[in-house]
């Protein structure tokens, strides 16, 4: 019944209005150095790319499996998209896929949305991507060094998220700092080992199947494969 | 026009002090009689609307973390945790306004087209690019939805048990999701690049051409400014005039 | 012991379905009450038009939809809730789209995903895999990626999956859609050679001309139709009313 | 004015394509010397195994790959870099997934979504709209979301998206995949009807006996057999020799 993870997408009411408006300031700002420093790097292909990879998020958050307990795990996905895609567009992305589930599927509300885009997109996938960078870049760059560099993010990403969102609900005096944090970081430990799991398996699917999707930041165009084009060399 | 007046709807609540029961109560009242005019049942709207409810348990604690009155005290030996009529009155306000707020966002969705909403968007300066980004999305999200079920219902129908065998691990669980995700990724992929060239064969360079949204004009300016002063009015009375406990 | 599936089921119908109805939460009644039932060792053709239900039945057989009123019995085995999983060893379940089934990064953790996930030993697992690709001639391409196989390679690929699990019945639905001729030709030499009770979903006439001796038409979310194949696919009324045509 | 494309054309072929070839950036030689010609009015079926170079060949004629080496001309425009954006009004692609073409949140925007790029003013757009979806029969559907469509629909639907640029020449990929036998009748009669040059890939031996008097095959990369369709689908060895067979 309740899907841990989205725990994150807080519905209106919850933070008060000062916390809730000063979140969407932040998110406003960020996206619009996102969107400026994706346009640098991508070209025309970044309207169809990246609206159909904001459709994939979203459909990749549907994949779950049994938790011992009833509930189901699922993934998030804020460093996938960053090394996926990239960490500007990948956090476009993000905050469209938390922007549609709040408007279109009530997954979270309209008011807090900036909180929400800022918690799960922006921390989680620029963040995770930078502590991504760097740790891989400490392992050496080579795919060896990036899996286990994409979990750590994973998981801290997740962790950051729920810490953050159990400071906002503090400060909007909607719970206690103490019982928020040890509620939301408690539980997202777990949920976020799940996330790093499933972050690495996806990444080294994709490795062993199209490597040189991941060797770019921004992609290309490349192979095209319809569900006919047979005979591969 | 509709965006405004929603987000400004919620926001006006969330600016609601603490307590404001009959507030909050006139508010859903309001919302009540436009979801008849507009003829969705209120069945439907307060059923879409308890998806807030898990996050009840992220206010709770309030409850014991006020002080005040105390309502009643549990005890679980090593320690106790009381309730208090502050808390109490907290965590309603909170539980309340959420829900109108769901419900007022509900209303937004069941009856504007996600056409016009785009159209709203592009009035409200969001930048191009994210428009176009959501349209697409939105669209695919049935195709992409429908891969990933489809997917799940393979899983299942492979997901046997013998009797006595033991169950697989959740480690071995997650790393076959996280397969599922990364094998949906290049059908997303490849799918991104089929809809670029098809979209290339009819003329596309890199922007979109869509009509233009109709402007506002005055009477669009009007509405938004009646809607503002209606709700801060309301405000207004909330805050000065009408009880609270 | 549950049922003596293997042994003792012989003598009984491989599947029998009895007044199965099925409405989609949205409303759509898929299935009307259908009644069919095959013998051990049969292989029988579905067919009729897009939405006729031929999906939703399927669906049926490997207890992924449980019936809402009426009956399915799969080797002497009641479906319901309780023994879907049990069921599902017993029924491989074959999808449309090979790309839906086919989700890990190599083809012989894709065949080992049903084994593994019923406990079978190690050794047993890794024979299983063995046998089933060999059973759809992919032996040797154990560590390829399902990604850069060709479409009627993967369509294989997807069968063998199923047939790791040992079981008694294949259900497949629309197993030729996409393929060339060639791909085509093979596909139906492995349908006539697999010893497999099936039901077989299609639009293509050829096939069903070409591997079954016996057919079902569903329109409308009924059976509309069950007989010989040769009878039935040269009543030129029959087909045309219900949307198909002559092979 | 640029090449008089649609009255002084009249005498010179509709496609006109002279020994071209294609390699794709990870070596692939999917185009080995093609050579082909299709006069105005003609509608032409291309046949061949899966891997043959049908698709490849198809995004040549309007400008999506340029020619690597060889010569693409079309209603007299030779296509380059420069001129694609011209030859895309005159050549119409038509996609096998009807979910790839179909990337609009309606059908009108969809329909509408090449007539606009095309800067053409708002008045005349909608009218194209409308007779786009008249010829395909979903006069009325403006308004739905693709994803509200049968299969079928969105097949018609994706059609009328290039009818709605008026274009001279059709080139269709794969367009009865999926299709039930009633839908394939449907279909089958609407590409009868249209007026327009047409060349048309596809498995589907009984499309092309039914609606192409001519066929071209395509083997590795080459057109290896062109001529009337009654003549080389008669021919059961040259089928045989590229993986295809009788209708
Ligand atoms: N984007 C690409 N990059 C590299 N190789 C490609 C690409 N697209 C196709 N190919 C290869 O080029 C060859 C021709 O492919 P093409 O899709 O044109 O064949 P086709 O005749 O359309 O086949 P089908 O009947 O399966 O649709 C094949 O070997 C294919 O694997
Ligand atoms: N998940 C679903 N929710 C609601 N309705 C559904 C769903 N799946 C199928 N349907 C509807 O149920 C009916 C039967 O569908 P089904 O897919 O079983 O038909 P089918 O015979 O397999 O058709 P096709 O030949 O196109 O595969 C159709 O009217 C279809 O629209
Ligand atoms: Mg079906
Ligand atoms: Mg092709």
């Amino acid at each position: 019944m309740v899907t841990p993870p989205f725990l994150l997408h807080a519905p209106d009411g919850f933070f008060s209005t000062p916390v809730a408006l000063a979140m969407w300031a932040a998110t406003i700002a960020v996206l619009a150095i996102s969107l400026r420093k994706a346009g640098e790097d991508l070209d025309e292909r970044a309207v169809p790319l990246m609206g159909v990879m904001a459709a994939f998020i979203f459909a990749a958050q549907m994949f779950n499996f049994q938790i011992p307990g009833g509930t189901s795990g699922h993934l998030l996905g804020g460093v996938l998209a960053g090394v996926l895609l990239g960490p500007w567009a990948g956090t476009i992305v993000m905050a469209c896929v938390v922007g549609v589930q709040g408007l279109v599927f009530q997954d979270g509300g309209l008011v807090s949305m900036g909180a929400n885009i800022f918690n799960m997109g922006i921390v989680g996938t620029l963040g995770g991507f930078a502590l991504y960078r760097i740790i891989a870049a400490a392992l050496g760059g080579e795919l060896k060094g990036r899996l286990p560099a994409a979990a750590i993010a994973a998981w801290v990403s997740v962790e950051a998220a729920a810490v953050l969102a159990a400071f906002q609900l503090a400060l909007s005096d909607t719970t206690s700092l103490g019982a928020a944090l040890v509620a939301m970081a408690g539980w997202h430990a777990l949920i976020g080992i799940g996330e790093a799991v499933i972050t690495v398996a996806a990444l080294s699917f994709i490795a062993a199947s199209r490597a040189d999707l991941l060797e770019m930041r921004h992609m290309r165009p490349s192979r095209p494969r319809t569900a006919l084009s047979g005979e591969l060399p | 026009m509709k965006i405004v007046a929603t987000v400004g709807f919620i926001l006006a609540l969330s600016l609601l002090p603490v307590g404001s029961f009959i507030a909050i109560g006139a508010a859903w009242a309001a919302l009540v009689a436009l979801s008849m005019a507009a003829r969705i049942g209120p069945v439907r709207m307060v059923r879409a609307s308890f998806v807030a409810l898990p996050f009840a348990a992220a206010a709770l604690p309030l409850l014991f973390t006020k002080d005040g009155d105390a309502i009643g005290t549990m005890d679980f030996g090593l320690f106790a945790l009381t309730a208090t009529w502050p808390g109490l009155i907290a965590v309603l306000t909170i539980l309340f306004k959420s829900w109108v707020s769901v419900q007022a966002a509900t209303m937004l969705i069941f009856t504007t087209r996600f056409h016009d909403l785009m159209h709203g968007f592009e009035r409200l300066r969001l930048p191009r690019l994210m428009v176009a980004i959501i349209s697409l999305m939105y669209r695919y999200l049935a195709v992409l939805t429908g891969e990933s079920s489809r997917m799940m219902r393979a899983r299942a129908a492979r997901s046997a048990a013998l009797p006595g065998a033991k169950r697989p691990s959740v480690r071995w669980q997650a790393s076959v999701v996280g397969n599922m995700v990364g094998a949906l990724f290049l059908r997303s992929y490849e799918r991104s690049e089929r809809v670029y060239v098809a979209m290339q064969a009819r003329g596309y360079d890199g922007t979109m051409v869509r009509h233009e949204a109709p402007p506002l004009g005055l009477p669009g300016f009007a509405a938004i400014g009646s809607v503002a002063v209606a709700l801060a009015a309301f405000e207004l009375v909330a805050f000065l005039w009408l009880p609270r406990p | 012991m549950t049922g003596g599936a293997s042994g003792a089921a012989s003598a009984r119908p491989a599947v029998d379905v009895d007044a199965l109805t099925f409405t989609y939460p949205d409303g759509t009644h898929a299935l009307r009450g259908v009644t069919a039932r095959l013998e051990r060792g049969e292989k029988v053709a579905l067919i009729g038009p897009n939405g006729a239900g031929k999906s939703t039945f399927m669906l049926h057989l490997n207890g992924i939809n449980v019936p809402q009123s009426g009956r399915v019995t799969v080797a002497g085995l009641s479906v319901d809730d309780r023994n879907a999983r049990h069921v599902r060893a017993l029924v491989g379940l074959v999808f449309q789209d090979p790309d839906d089934q086919l989700f890990s990064p190599t083809v012989r953790e894709d065949v080992a995903f049903g084994p593994l996930h019923m406990g079978l030993p190690r050794a047993e697992v890794e024979a299983r895999v063995q046998r089933a690709l060999a059973s759809v001639g992919l032996s040797g391409f154990e560590e390829k990626a399902p990604y850069h196989l060709s479409i009627g390679q993967r369509k294989r690929a997807a069968l063998a999956t199923v047939l790791s699990m040992d079981p008694e019945i294949l259900v497949l639905d629309e197993p030729s859609a996409g393929l060339d001729p060639r791909g085509r030709r093979e596909l139906i030499n492995l349908l006539r050679e697999l010893p497999h009770t099936m039901l077989v979903s299609t639009h293509d006439m050829r096939l069903v001309a070409d591997v079954f001796p016996r057919t079902l038409i569903m329109d409308g979310g009924r059976v509309v139709a069950d007989g010989p194949t040769a009878k039935l696919l040269t009543d030129g009324a029959l087909l045309e009313q219900h949307g198909l045509e002559l092979p």
